[in-house]
């Protein structure tokens, strides 16, 4: 199955936020942040996963918070650069701009919750035709064979596999770096500056990329030199080592 | 006003409210139930209110039917009813409703709620449709919580169809893979493809 | 007799006739055609009718919903109705799905992200729930990179909430919080020195 968390039990950062300062009535001197961490905690234990956004979101709203807070706790404002205390600002005005939608939200929420209670109080009439009408509709089923009804089973009961990341187009080959690092180590010595590029005329993109970390970790152990004269341009790599020193260095 | 009895009329818009809502003809017996009332005070108000929606000319008609009361058009605007149900109708069914019937034929008795899990969306009104054309039908109610109501095909569905029993649809047998066996088909399939 | 003019008769009666068959709410248009009336015309008659309906206390009533007229039970015999069919309706939706329901409503069409961005939270799981529930669909894709799916709401949606259109939803201006309530909010941000 695929990865999913539940989150229709679970309201957001934001309406755990206003479900506090509601409860509090307490400015962000007074909210106690570890609280709001331990209940994000709570909640998440009790979902048994953690959802990399709400997870994110969150931390993006404690950070801000925090940051208020400390703020508040400063003794002054003479330390603060204007430039932080703009940046803060705008921190806030965000904020605060998305703690009003989402209670603005909330409110639409609720009265869609009223109009629905109250239909719900009728019942539509749902009867269709009697059978003195069964001859005016047109056969729906005229023409249709049992094999047709079974091409239908199979369409509806196969029509839904899990979601999945589609895999195919990456290749199966493993390419691992210390493989690279071995490949160049057997071509490079006696060979004098030659380019990334003829290097790696007929690699696959995996194998071009196992080449490069190798090369930058064979520059590292200072066994290549590496030259590159423009932005983008070819990268020369000179072998600089006797193949005894690479033995000894690893 | 109606020709009916002023005390008559909560009792009245109470019967309205059921016969409105039902889907088959409602056995007196159960009337009485709901309102409380002898069987032959149901009969005598059920009369009284046919006999009003006649005079008054009303579009519609209480009719005894089938051991029970039912609302359906009246006669008189047979015409209408019949352009209405021929303009209404679909010429063919939809490959949703077909899908959804497939399942029906299949999985039955299936609720709503079953048949909307597996076609990932809710199918309640072409449930509706094939309701309304009577190839299929309540046949029960679940025993688990919420009673939902379930649904399986009609004798005219078989009949439609040429068969005899549901016993007789082509075997769905190897087409019941589980769905990382669906996946790993439809995974072969695009790859081929692809080729 | 009702409050009708009584010419109006047989024209209310062919609309009783049409709506006591009816499956789906009728829009106006169509039983214009029927009748062979302006649809003006057609509306009047059927809010004619409704009202007549309420004053003669009827057990049903005629309400304007999804974009056309429907009969129904009245709210008044709820009790009896409730009691003569067994609750089929599916289950009451969470906050939270109501939350994004409401943004999906209020703001339609709109992406998973954009959703997501109001919630503050992932609405995979729940724009799934509502899809499943029939009362939100893809209506299109956007136009900019990643061509993200775009939500609407149903016909199914406004028939469960009893509207007519989505231009009938309370407006969204209701519901922002008033001043002293934002000031509230910003009290809670407020940085220290400003005070």
């Amino acid at each position: 199955m695929g990865y999913e968390v539940r989150t229709e039990v679970y309201e957001g950062p934001f309406d755990l936020l206003l479900r506090l300062i509601a409860a509090q009535e307490v400015d962000v001197w007074e909210v106690r942040i570890s609280e709001i961490v331990d209940a994000f905690v709570a909640e998440t234990r009790r979902l048994g996963a953690i959802d990399l956004e709400v997870a994110t979101e969150f931390l993006v709203i404690a950070a801000t918070l925090l940051e208020l807070k400390c703020r508040r706790l400063l003794p002054g404002r003479d330390d603060v650069e204007l430039e932080e205390e703009l940046a803060l600002l705008e921190a806030r005005d965000y904020l605060l701009a998305r703690l009003v939608e989402a209670r603005t939200f909330q409110g639409a929420a609720q009265a869609l919750s009223r109009l629905e209670r109250a239909a719900s109080r009728s019942t539509a009439r749902r009867a269709g035709p009697d059978e003195r009408f069964e001859r005016c509709a047109p056969d729906l089923l005229a023409g249709v064979t049992p094999e047709d009804l079974l091409a239908a089973a199979c369409r509806a009961l196969a029509a839904r596999p899990a979601p999945r990341v589609p895999t195919e187009h990456l290749p199966d080959e493993e390419v691992s770096v210390q493989d690279a690092i071995d490949e160049l180590v057997a071509t490079l010595p006696g060979r004098g500056p030659v380019t990334f590029r003829a290097l790696t005329t007929s690699a696959s993109p995996a194998h071009l990329v196992a080449s490069f970390l190798a090369l930058l970790e064979l520059y590292k152990r200072e066994l290549v030199e590496l030259e590159q004269l423009s932005t983008f341009g070819d990268l020369t790599v000179t072998w600089k080592a006797p193949s005894a020193a690479l033995q000894a260095g690893s | 006003m109606s020709p009916l009895p002023a005390e008559w009329r909560a009792l009245a818009g109470a019967v309205e409210a059921v016969l409105v809502v039902a889907t088959e003809p409602v056995p007196p017996r159960m009337l009485a139930e709901l309102l409380e009332l002898p069987v032959e005070q149901v009969e005598q108000l059920c009369a009284a209110l046919a006999a009003a929606y006649e005079e008054e000319e009303r579009g519609f008609e209480i009719v005894r039917v089938a051991g029970g009361y039912r609302l359906q058009s009246h006669p008189a605007y047979q015409g209408y009813v019949e352009r209405f149900v021929l303009d209404d109708s679909p010429q063919r069914l939809s490959p949703a409703a077909m899908e959804t019937l497939a399942i029906i034929a299949y999985k039955q008795p299936i609720s709503r709620a079953q048949i909307a899990a597996i076609r990932g969306v809710s199918s309640e009104g072409v449930v509706r449709l094939l309701a309304g054309r009577g190839y299929v039908e309540p046949v029960g109610r679940d025993q688990g919580p919420g009673q939902a109501v379930l649904f399986g095909t009609t004798a005219l569905f078989l009949e439609r169809l040429g068969l005899d029993s549901v016993a007789d649809l082509p075997p769905l047998g190897q087409f019941v893979p589980d769905s990382a066996a669906v996946e790993e088909l439809e995974h072969v399939l695009r790859l081929r493809g692809e080729e």
